[in-house]
């Protein structure tokens, strides 16, 4: 292949490849070989939806934010209320969820812009403290402490509802999450997803190429907190609960460990440090209730030290270099 | 202490291993808080059902009690509803128990309902959540049921004025509304309130404005912990208790398992509560002494383990009556209105609401033969929660 | 003074020039009152020791830095306001000293960027990169055109320095500015090796206007006509490239100073 | 009145105190050497605990107590970068992000395995316990001993950053580390001497603190918040600038709850954000 040609094949590209079509199956499968299991794969997929968002924002456009909790917890809770007020309908009610967020994401994503990392991680941190403190103080409306309770969801579509097994809410989030991932497949390779990248990379030339990156920030945060609120609506809308604790810092912070751990940047990432973290909490909590939260210390401080750049980066690394002795023994 | 988690596990692993005793067991699956901030209540709580089955043997009815744990690790509804969901759908268990706090109660309630599990929910204290799933009785408490006495003691004593301090979440206004319920029934009137964030590492400001406002006494609730210790101390420290303020709470203020941290500090609180470790009647004389025993290097038992040792009782006498049938509906029908001696005092199952019913006393931090204690003084026999009425 | 101005602006073979362009940093004056003429089609050096304020002047033409006073006109038109997107908008594009690119990013996204950002397409989101087949192929072209194709697809990063150098222009380039505006393009290449930098630069189209830093004279001489000296902050003589070379004034000042290393 | 406002600002500068106590480590760390460091909890913690272990166990005095749980965390804090935090100094930040986070993590599970989960006791001799009164204002006394700490230890870093040898080698090594090395300084070492220093403050910042904060396994995380707030408001790698931070903070936060209680924690939530968005870099940061 010519320099040409392979520099435009290296091109983001929506296009799936084979192997891809066939990793997305993995979850089918999973729903049909460990069928007692669908709780744990429904959380997953789900938080998966609000890492792949995160990554959106912080691997594409390079923005650290520990307050996306607060789109999370505001599209779950107004997924909840929607129901409680008797909107049963679950589509209409998970994109009103995003739709909500998403106006929420676009205010925030003003003070958002300004500084640097670490001031736009406190400045995200205490947006999160400010929405989490806002709905405790709301009570009456959200329940506070005691969580939003006692609503339920109608069927999908009319037909499948909602069962103690967690079927139809498995094929639901596997679905929502599949639609995710395409959009953020279309933004990422798109030229709005290469401005963000070049963001990240070298903020202080966007200027001069003519490109306004606050106003590309902002799209990008907006559209990151509206598809994080379609998280926290698919969250309220599969456990008929929404906590206060969906608008923690620490859910910021377990998606971004999420996030971290499983690589920055690439979609996939967010995808299997997602699934290892929620599986890896899940192992070692019922292995040992008390003291499991050392384990998984070590897991991430493990994944540092010897996986930089996260499960997939550290993946991607090796394959490199099968492939390179490869290509050295055939010559 | 790790060798204890696996064998719970461990037994855990046989009840997969070996379904064809399946029929002849009860499989019970605890929700609780085992890690995170909340984890020495689900260390007490463990501590009381480990004593109860000491005392108890694991045979009850013919059947097998064995257990299935899992970590909610604290207000996390989310988990703890996963956690039941995995209990029921993959474990099968039978019956579920535990649930520290009212979120995690109420997330799992539709899914146990759904289920026809019966839930022995052992402390979530809001008001009126056995409405969440018909197969589910209360044998902790309530909050208000435990605060409203405060209110009633405090109208009784004259106060002039009386201030209110409550953390600002649901749990402290829902105290709020029962302690001023209580006062206004007993004549008196609350003068100011004051709600203070939940996360608040300095109560000084607080505390001046209770100073300058020089009320008769102060009710307090806060989320027990560091934030109880710290404002009981920062009141004495800036001479409140010296001034005769008198601090009145309930039994969370000052737990068995912070009095001591609290020190000198918090002699002469006043707290209305349903358990106090010097309750003196046999029962929990002889249950303390198993307790410590058991767990010398542990707290001492506070209302957590009681509740959980309660509730075992109630599981135990429900199958008794069932004759080992451990369905929700079936297990619950036997309880209703059941009636038992706690090593709290005398307490019984609602026949209508499933919510305890309990003696409620006043009690005041003492030291007694060189410890402190919450000597109880005073007793509100039979106290429901109106709020749920 | 006002006269003086509408007269500037008339004047359509002005591609940018400044007004008393003045910058201070607390005591520190940078640039004082620098008024300059970039004639459409120009090839102009701004010499000048170090710490003359070159930088800082290019920075204020761009928009990088606001001026402390005085103003900057593109074409006429007074763009002291604009900030620096608008003013790239506006025809103008640069180069930086020190590489200023992006470096996880391959040379074709970044040049393909560049032409996006240019014709306004950055922000669509629902059109994949790669059916921008027009756009990827002026990429190429350009990337071609300054011997970059081998190195295409590979990140911007692991591009040897003097290929970097080359994406600095290529970026600048992309642009299609009208004013080009180069901050010492050669710095860091090995003597030797500059002029392919400079012949990139000469094979421009002859009514992009371009403005320069560069400290090797040898260079200036060659692809100059016309060269401003900086000393200062303050513009001490302007001229064609002999007499400023003849300048002994200039020869103190700068020569001086560069022989010093 | 005037006693009074005078009596809550001085509450409020105990309490800034207070905050700067446990942040000034973080600074250092952060700051001077561009890390990342989310475990700065976990060594305030381990300085708590090294207090409340050895003044409830060996009946030690609290305020002997203190530079043992200085030297004790700085000694933690030396043996694991030496293991662990140096390899991460070159490593993006979101790596140390994942990292600290992780030690923290295992470092709660530790706390709770060796220590239990409830709260310590803080053990405060009678004479630093209540009020004096000054002038008509009532001066809690621990509150004294906090706001003396900061001026003692604001003073001995500026000396020692700004005095002494070790100090010029701090800043020639955070300038440029390989013009540093290029002198004959140690970088690692110095790095390592720092990181000591951080993780000590960290230690006399989470034993003095005991009788306020309190003591638990999960210290880390419930004032992370606080940590990461004094140091980035008031600009990471400086003295000044969290000390200023730490004040407004401590200052404002108290007076806010004392005469607008309704307004309760927004007041330093609103507090932190306009203070990051009108100083990006910090009160104390080099401007860009």
């Amino acid at each position: 292949m010519s320099p040409r040609s392979s520099a435009i094949e290296r091109l983001a590209s929506p296009r799936p490849r084979p192997v891809e079509v066939l990793a997305w199956l993995l979850p089918a499968l999973a729903f049909f070989l460990v069928p007692d299991n669908l709780a744990l794969g429904v959380s997953i997929m789900t938080y998966a939806v609000a890492v792949l968002a995160l990554d959106l924002v912080l691997g594409y456009a390079g923005i650290v934010s520990l307050g996306h909790a607060a789109f999370f917890g505001v599209g779950a809770y107004t997924a909840g209320l929607l129901a409680v007020q008797g909107w049963k309908e679950p589509l209409t009610g998970l994109l009103l969820a995003g739709a909500v967020s998403l106006a929420l994401g676009f205010l925030a994503s003003f003070l958002v812009v300004r500084g640097k990392d670490l001031t736009r991680l406190m400045v995200t941190l205490a947006i999160g403290l400010v929405v989490y403190e806002l709905a405790n103080r709301l009570s009456s409306v959200t329940g506070g402490m005691d969580g939003l309770s006692g609503f339920e969801i109608g069927p999908i579509f009319g037909v499948f509802s909602f069962d103690l097994y967690g079927r139809t809410a498995w094929w639901y989030v596997y679905g929502v999450l599949i639609l995710v991932f395409v959009l953020l497949r279309l933004v990422v390779s798109s030229p709005f997803g290469l401005s963000l990248r070049a963001i990240r990379e070298g903020v202080s030339r966007m200027p001069a190429l003519g490109a306004s990156v606050d106003q590309r920030l902002r799209i990008a945060f907006t559209l990151s907190a509206g598809v994080t609120g379609i998280a926290g609506g698919l969250l309220a809308q599969t456990t008929q609960f929404v906590g206060i604790d969906s608008l923690s810092v620490g859910r910021s912070a377990d998606f971004l460990v999420m996030l971290v751990l499983g690589g920055t940047g690439r979609l996939y990432g967010a995808l299997i440090g997602t699934t290892v973290f929620m599986i890896a909490h899940d192992y070692l909590a019922d292995m040992n209730p008390v003291y499991w939260e050392f384990w998984m210390g070590l897991l991430l401080m493990a994944v540092v030290l010897f996986a930089r750049g996260g499960i997939v980066g550290a993946g991607r690394r090796l394959l490199q270099t099968v492939k390179t002795k490869f290509a050295r023994a055939a010559p | 202490m790790i060798r204890r988690q696996f064998l719970l596990s461990a037994t855990a692993a046989l009840v997969i291993a070996f379904p064809a005793f399946a029929a002849d067991t009860v499989k019970v699956g605890l929700v609780l808080p085992m890690s995170g901030p909340f984890s020495q209540y689900g260390q007490q709580m463990q501590n009381g059902i480990k004593l109860f089955m000491k005392e108890h043997g694991d045979v009850v009815a013919g059947k097998k009690i064995e257990f299935i744990i899992k970590d909610d690790g604290g207000i996390a509804p989310d988990r703890a509803r996963r956690a039941v969901q995995d209990l029921i759908v993959r474990d099968k268990v039978d019956v579920l128990v535990g649930f520290t706090f009212t979120a995690s109660a109420l997330a799992a309630a539709p899914l146990a309902k759904e289920a026809d599990k019966a839930m022995i929910v052992l402390n979530a204290t809001s008001s009126g959540i056995t409405a969440a799933n018909p197969y589910m009785i209360r044998i902790g408490q309530t909050l208000p049921q435990i605060t409203e006495p405060a209110g009633h003691y405090a109208g009784a004593q004259g106060y002039k004025t009386i201030y209110t301090v409550v953390a600002d979440i649901t749990a402290g206004h829902d105290a709020e509304a029962a302690f001023t319920r209580g006062l206004k029934a007993a004549g008196g009137e609350v003068a100011g309130t004051l709600r203070v964030p939940a996360q608040n590492p300095d109560f000084a400001p607080f505390v001046q404005r209770i100073k300058d406002g020089k009320p008769d006494a102060v009710f307090t609730w806060l989320p027990p912990g560091e934030a109880t210790i710290n404002f009981i101390k920062e009141f004495n420290q800036r001479g409140l208790s010296a001034e005769n303020i008198v601090m009145l709470g309930t039994g969370d203020l000052t737990d068995e398992l912070t009095i001591e941290q609290t020190g000198e500090a918090g002699i002469g609180v006043v707290t209305t509560g349903h358990y106090s470790m010097a309750h003196k009647s046999p029962k929990n004389q002889a249950f303390v002494k198993a307790y410590l025993a058991e767990f010398p290097n542990d707290k001492w038992p506070n209302f957590m383990s009681v509740s959980a040792y309660d509730g075992m009782a109630a599981l135990y006498r429900g199958l008794e009556k069932t004759g080992g049938n451990a369905s929700g509906p079936a297990l619950v029908a036997a309880l209703k209105g059941e009636k038992f001696e706690s090593p709290r005092g005398p307490i019984e199952i609602d026949a209508k609401t499933r919510d305890i019913v309990q003696t409620v006393y006043v009690r005041k931090v003492e030291r007694v033969d060189g410890t402190l204690a919450n000597v109880e003084f005073q007793e509100f026999p039979a106290s429901r929660d109106s709020a749920s009425h | 003074m006002r006269a003086d101005t509408s007269i500037l602006s008339a004047d359509a073979g002005i591609a940018l020039s400044t007004e008393r362009l003045t910058k201070v940093w607390g005591s520190f004056i940078a640039n004082s009152d620098i008024d300059f003429r970039l004639p459409v089609g120009a090839r102009h050096a701004l010499i000048g020791p170090n710490g003359a304020g070159k930088t800082t002047f290019i920075n204020m033409l761009t928009g990088v830095l606001a001026p402390t006073s005085g103003r900057v006109f593109i074409g006429g038109e007074d763009v002291t306001a604009d900030r620096q997107e608008r003013r790239v908008r506006k025809g103008i594009a640069r180069t930086f000293q020190i590489n200023n690119l992006f470096p996880g990013l391959t040379v074709l996204d970044s040049v393909l960027l560049a032409i996006l950002e240019r014709k306004n397409l950055a922000e669509s989101w629902f059109r994949p990169l790669k059916s921008h087949v027009a756009e990827i192929e002026e990429a190429m072209d350009l990337i071609t055109d300054l011997g970059l194709e081998a190195q295409a697809g590979v990140e911007v990063k692991t591009l040897a320095y003097g290929k970097q150098r080359l994406m600095e222009i290529a970026l600048a380039l992309a642009s299609r500015p009208r004013i080009l505006l180069l901050d010492e393009p050669a710095a860091g290449i090995p003597a030797g090796e500059s002029s392919e930098v400079f012949s990139v630069i000469a094979r421009l189209p002859s009514d992009v206007s371009i403005l320069f830093i560069e400290h090797d004279m040898d260079l200036v001489r060659r692809f100059s006509q016309r060269i401003t000296v900086l000393v200062g902050g303050k513009v001490l003589t302007e001229g064609a490239p002999d007499e400023i070379m003849a300048d002994p004034r200039v020869r103190e000042v700068y020569l001086g100073e560069s022989a010093h290393g | 009145m005037a006693s009074n406002i005078l009596g809550i600002l001085f509450d409020g500068l105990a309490y800034g105190s207070l905050l700067f106590l446990i942040g000034v480590g973080l600074s250092i760390t952060m700051g001077l050497m561009n890390f990342i460091n989310l475990a700065h909890g976990t060594f305030a913690m381990a300085g708590g605990y090294i207090s409340a272990s050895l003044s409830q166990r060996s009946g030690l005095p609290f305020l002997a107590t203190l530079p043992v749980a200085f030297v004790g965390a700085g000694l933690f804090g030396l043996v694991a970068e030496r293991l662990l935090f140096r390899r991460l100094y070159k490593a993006p930040h979101l790596d140390q992000v994942l990292f600290t986070f992780g030690f923290v993590l295992s470092s709660i599970a530790a706390a709770h395995y060796f220590f239990g989960a409830g709260q310590q006791m803080g053990v405060m001799p009678s004479f630093l316990q209540g009020q004096i009164r000054v002038y008509g204002i009532d001066l809690g006394r621990y509150r004294l001993l906090l706001i003396a700490c900061v001026g003692l230890i604001t003073l001995a870093l500026h000396l020692i950053l700004s005095k002494t040898r070790f100090g010029a080698q701090v800043r020639a090594a955070v300038d440029n580390q390989d013009a540093a090395a290029g002198l004959g300084i140690n970088v690692g070492l110095i790095f390592s001497l720092c990181f000591a220093l951080g993780t000590g403050l960290a230690g006399l910042g989470g034993a003095l603190g005991i009788e306020v904060l309190g003591l638990d396994p999960g210290f880390p995380l419930k004032y992370m918040v606080y940590f990461l707030l004094v140091v980035v408001v008031g600009g990471a790698g400086t003295i000044r600038g969290p000390l200023i931070a730490a004040m407004i903070l401590g200052v404002f936060d108290v007076a806010g709850k004392y005469y607008v209680p309704q307004a309760g924690a927004f007041i330093i939530y609103v507090l932190m954000i306009v203070l990051l968005l009108a100083f990006p870099t910090g009160l104390g940061g080099k401007r860009a």
